[in-house]
């Protein structure tokens, strides 16, 4: 019979202490609520929120392509000619590669910061915008090459010719009838080191 | 119990079981014969000396053309470890199982069998465990060839993926 | 104007006028629900808020979030009232109208103030607890009707529950019963006139002082009681079992759009309705706490009616703010636990409690 | 064979008057319902579905069947580099993911025969430790929200943001944080972060005893845990339960103490068990509180690891970030640690390629959960999800 009435005491005191604490966030307890539109929260400057690629100081080593686990950065690189002058990269060795494509699908990021960490130029970069969403999913397939579809032509046709004179060129002294050269795009996505399961 | 010891006091209570310490691996490990893994599970749980009460981690591995099955047990009387191996062909790729040894290794088996295919003699509830019950193949086996459809569903391939990627990079563009 | 007087002098026509005016009440009143139970519900998502150290809705309508329940409510009116196949059609469309209209007639005896209540029925409190447990009839069907398993956990739990705790509600009102000697809820009101130390939780009007200090411990112990029997009555956590959203999800679970709705003001229209008896019955009905704060009749009729209202709502609203603070405070029982509270605390209790309390007017009211 | 010793679980005291009156009326109660919890219910948090057979609210039988978040982590792990591996074991447990970041980088340093210094390893144990007062945050909360208590989960979920935003100044990430890496560490320290972590202890201490006033000692929620779902020692062994779930039952079984690593051995803290206070020793109360005091006791292992780190002078958390990964040793090894809801082990084999031969997640969710089956018969539905929150489980990790 004490227990019974020791159960009840306790229930009535526990609920009565429980309602004090509500009680008190109720009224002396700031909200946390940030009214977002209106007050916006800094974000750290590590914040992954999104990722940007300076395009005049990108290297093209496809370092980053290697590096991301998922396969969302797509890089095409030409090598330019030794005559050409491309300007400098941040740290004072001057530009080799023409970048025709520098594309990352943001639908498939998973935001690892893997690639981020690998580029040596620092031209690969996390930026926060707060507002990033987008309503369509092909705004979020970036493409950060800054130059236009008529330029990437040239490009690619000067390349080609490049291409067609060296093989020309290695061809004269073998002269092997049959021999095509390669017809093969200029720079093709260096592809991961296939490991095959070895048995032990 | 050093693993040397609990290696030597298990070859005397097991002579003719062709207990072995392969010492290759930088965690040392008894590999123990299909036919002999039941009793001297029982006998590892139970012995005052070892009492490996817990089976930590059961995992099945493809080795060529072996289906291993290594089996982490710790003691936490005693504080000591030790790993047990044993061995399969994959054309035969039937083991006893250990379930009323340690009842955790239940789930970790159907794991097993589901993904590397390791049949568990005696096991309670052979289902599949992870995939649906009429998936064909172990993912985890190193030929494996993903099925191309699921009850009409259809799955996407790599090929599939790496085309699709194409047709999205030309709407893109 | 002598037309509309001739006609109200025609004692034959006085039929017609009461119903003329029955009709008017009846709208008011389904206007009031509606309103108290939009009002109820951002009352509640504010006080979850600021339990939670939120701010609750803000942007709809301006101060505070105040229109986002309208906003809400004509979500739902406008959604697509979806039926699964499986179910038993006119059982499923039937339930949320009863489970409104039942609680919904039980405001006609609720005495708003000394002139503005349905019908001063001579057994009015018994008419309450009788039709507002037609609820559970309605709840049964719903739970059934649903063809789910789930739902059927929850209308069973449900029709348990408020069969079980209509027993110590009503031993509970039976306490102010035996003081006022009636059934009637205006006299039921009218015998705590004159300030708050007259009212039936502080052991009541009428009596000589030695009752009322006699009586006062059981007198509250009867409200309290109530009040969480009460509780249990409108499925308001902690006895919330039969919604119950992280167990079985609750007897409405295939309901959709304004079905849903339905329920949803129901238990609002219930949270007022449970708050509103005990107003009445314990906290001084429509009366002032204090004799100075309302006007009498024969000063001004009308004032004397509003300013009742506005004692009798606004204690009710307080009831219904502490039910909103218990739920955002308390887990929720468990089936058997819920029996125990009820058959093994509140009735023995209330049952003592009638016992005492029956003595002690016997001895005082000679 | 002889079968293995019968394993008995107290029933509590509901449960047993319930049983025995099903027991005394066989012949009435013949039809029993067959309930789909799950996938997609409240309580079971996530996509687990339990598959039972009731009467009425009685559970005769629960069988949970799981997989509808299989994303083969294993199979994936196969296909990429050693570092690519880290971020995907986020996705494990994704409520503590620098828990698992470690237990797998750990792994990998020690079948590498990589060492980091002392600094990293202080960082890394402050990091962890502040993830575990994390998971443990959301675990109470989720599991008062199982038990109908809706204020303490928000309550929770507050703190825990101010832990998640220490971690998004740290490495930039929120719940996924990629932050420990094999041989360092993908950030130093920020400046300024320091004293925020002490910041964060002092706000957190006076929590848990408000925590404690608002739920632990609720009637109510005692009445709803002791005696329920209660694990006994030997079943733990036998099923494989770890974490505090083994603790509740009154085992002192912590991986930090039994095996230590990155130098947990130096710092002072307890390790809370179950004592049955409220009923039978490892019942759902005993689990729930020893989370509550774990997250007492992380935070005095937060305070000396920050205190440490103040007086160290900073290196480069990369020095030991191996340059590549094409040639790693060969070998395999099972190396555990001690994740918030249990032993979190892997079970690495490298060929000597740059990617792994095979990766086994042992993941403690999914031995936890094992034990289901054997604790469901005789508990009601309301007891079930009472269970279900005490075992804190996270699909992700059962699944992978």
């Amino acid at each position: 019979m004490a227990a019974y009435f020791k159960d009840i005491w306790i229930g009535v005191t526990t609920i009565i202490a429980g309602m004090a604490v509500t009680l008190r966030h109720m009224i002396f307890e700031r909200a946390i609520t940030i009214q977002y539109p209106r007050e916006i929260k800094e974000m750290y400057p590590r914040a992954r929120a999104k990722l940007f690629n300076t395009i005049e100081d990108c290297e093209c080593c496809y370092k980053c392509q290697r590096i991301c686990p998922i396969d969302v950065i797509f890089i095409k690189g030409l090598r330019a000619g030794k005559d050409e002058d491309i300007g400098l990269l941040p740290d004072g060795k001057p530009k080799k590669m023409h970048i025709i494509q520098f594309d990352i699908d943001f639908t498939k990021c998973i935001y690892c910061g893997l690639c981020v960490d690998v580029c040596e130029q620092k031209s690969l970069h996390w930026e926060a915008p707060q507002e990033a969403s987008t309503v369509t999913r092909e705004e979020l397939y970036i493409d950060f090459t800054n130059i236009s579809d008529e330029e990437k032509q040239a490009l690619i046709a000067k390349d080609e010719e490049r291409k067609k004179a060296k093989a020309a060129m290695k061809k004269k002294p073998g002269a092997k009838p049959g021999v095509k050269p390669a017809a093969k795009p200029a720079v093709d996505k260096p592809k991961k080191d296939e490991i095959k399961p070895e048995t032990d | 119990m050093t693993l040397s010891e609990i290696v030597e006091y298990l070859q005397a209570s097991f002579p003719d079981a062709g207990l072995n310490l392969d010492e290759t691996e930088p965690e040392p490990l008894i590999l123990i014969p299909r036919e002999h893994l039941q009793e001297v599970a029982l006998f590892i749980r139970d012995d005052e000396k070892l009492h490996f009460e817990s089976l930590m981690c059961l995992s099945g591995i493809e080795m060529g053309d072996e289906l291993h099955t290594v089996y982490n047990l710790y003691s936490n009387k005693h504080n000591h470890k030790v790993s047990l191996r044993c061995k399969v062909s994959k054309e035969d790729p039937v083991m006893p199982t250990v379930t009323f040894v340690w009842r955790t290794a239940e789930w970790h088996e159907r794991e097993s069998f589901d993904l590397i295919g390791i049949t568990y003699d005696g096991h309670p509830d052979p289902r599949r465990i992870l995939l649906p019950d009429d998936w064909e193949g172990h993912p985890l086996r190193k030929d494996y060839v993903p099925q191309k459809k699921w009850h009409d569903i259809p799955l996407m391939t790599k090929e599939d993926i790496e085309k699709e990627a194409e047709a999205e990079k030309g709407d893109a563009k | 104007m002598n037309v509309l007087t001739s006609f109200c002098n025609n004692p034959a026509n006085w039929f017609f006028i009461k119903l003329a005016i029955s009709l008017i009440y009846m709208v008011g009143m389904i206007t009031f629900v509606s309103v108290f139970a939009l009002f109820a519900i951002w009352l509640e998502r504010k006080i979850s808020a600021w339990a939670q150290d939120r701010l609750g809705p803000m942007e709809t309508g301006g101060f505070h979030g105040w229109l986002q329940t309208v906003a809400d409510m004509l979500k739902l009116l406008l959604k697509e009232d979806i039926i699964p196949d499986a179910v038993d059609r006119p059982l499923f469309k039937l339930a949320p109208y009863i489970v409104f209209a039942s609680s919904f007639a039980a405001f006609a005896t609720l005495p708003f103030a000394a002139n503005l209540i349905g019908t001063d029925l001579n057994i009015g409190i018994y008419y309450i607890v009788a039709i507002s447990s037609l609820v559970v009839i309605a709840i049964i069907m719903a739970g059934w009707a649903s063809n789910n398993k789930w739902s059927l956990f929850g209308a069973m739990r449900s029709a348990s529950q408020m069969i079980s705790y209509e027993v110590p509600v009503a031993l509970a009102l039976l306490i102010p019963i035996l003081m006022a000697g009636s059934l009637s809820m205006q006299d039921l009101v009218s015998v705590q006139a004159g300030g708050f130390w007259n009212w039936t939780i502080f052991g009541g009007g009428g009596f000589k002082l030695p009752f009322t200090v006699v009586a006062l411990p059981f007198t509250v112990l009867a409200f309290l009681i109530y009040f969480w029997a009460s509780l249990a009555e409108v499925n308001r956590c902690p006895f919330d079992l039969p919604e119950g959203e992280s167990e079985i999800i609750g007897f409405h679970v295939e309901y959709s759009a304004m079905r849903f709705g339905m329920f949803f003001f129901a238990e609002f229209a219930n949270m007022f309705l449970v708050s509103g008896v005990a107003v009445a019955l314990f906290l001084g009905g429509w009366y002032a706490p204090l004799p100075f704060l309302e006007v009498s009749a024969e000063t001004s009729p009308v004032l004397h009616n509003i300013i009742g209202a506005f004692w009798f709502i606004s204690k009710s609203v307080i009831l219904v703010a502490v039910q909103m603070w218990l739920r955002w405070t308390l887990p929720r029982f468990r089936v058997d636990q819920l029996m125990h509270v009820c058959w093994k605390v509140f009735l023995p209790f209330s049952l003592a409690n009638i016992l005492i309390v029956s003595l002690l007017v016997v001895l005082f009211n000679q | 064979m002889s079968e293995t010793q019968d394993l008995n679980i107290p029933l509590g005291p509901p449960q047993e008057k319930m049983s025995q009156a099903l027991a005394s009326v066989e012949d009435v109660h013949g039809e029993r319902m067959r309930v789909q919890m799950g996938p997609q219910h409240p309580a079971t948090h996530g996509v687990l579905r339990v598959e039972i057979e009731t009467d009425g609210e009685l559970i005769i039988k629960g069988t949970p069947h799981i997989g509808y978040l299989h994303r083969c982590f294993e199979k994936v792990a196969e296909n990429i580099t050693w570092p690519q591996i880290v971020p995907f074991t986020d996705r494990l447990d994704y409520c503590s993911s620098m828990n698992n970041n470690l237990g797998f980088v750990l792994a990998c340093e020690k079948l590498f025969g990589i060492e980091v210094s002392e600094r990293i390893q202080t960082i890394r144990v402050l990091v962890t430790e502040l993830n575990r007062v994390a998971n443990h945050c959301v675990a109470i909360a989720a599991y008062s929200l199982d038990i109908g208590a809706w204020t303490p989960f928000l309550l929770l979920i507050q703190e825990r943001e101010h832990i998640l935003d220490l971690f998004e100044e740290i490495c930039g990430g929120r719940l996924l944080l990629n932050y420990i890496w094999i041989g360092g560490l993908s950030h130093d320290v920020p400046d300024g972060w320091l004293p925020k972590v002490h910041e964060f202890v002092e706000y957190m201490k006076p929590k848990i005893p408000e925590l404690n006033q608002l739920l632990s000692y609720n009637k109510i929620f005692i009445e709803r845990l002791a005696n329920v779902a209660v694990i006994p020692a030997d079943v733990c062994y036998q099923y494989g339960v770890t974490g505090p779930n083994i603790r509740g039952a009154g085992v002192k079984w912590d991986l930090r103490k039994n095996e230590p690593y990155s130098g947990y051995e130096t710092y002072d803290f307890d390790i809370p068990i179950g004592t049955g206070e409220m009923g039978q020793v490892g019942d759902a109360w005993d689990r729930y509180i020893v989370r509550v005091r774990e997250v007492e006791q992380s935070l005095r292992i937060i305070e000396q690891a920050a205190t440490r780190l103040e007086g160290m002078p900073g290196d480069d958390v990369k020095a030991a970030i191996p340059k590549t990964f094409a040639k790693v040793p060969k070998g395999e090894i099972y190396f555990r640690t001690e994740q918030p809801k249990g032993e979190l082990g892997f079970y690495l084999i490298s060929n000597g390629k740059a990617k792994p031969y095979r990766v086994k997640c042992r993941a403690p969710s999914f031995s936890n959960l094992c034990v289901m089956p054997k604790v469901a018969p005789g508990l009601l539905i309301a007891d079930m999800v009472a269970l279900i929150g005490s075992i804190d489980i996270v699909l992700g990790d059962v699944d992978r």
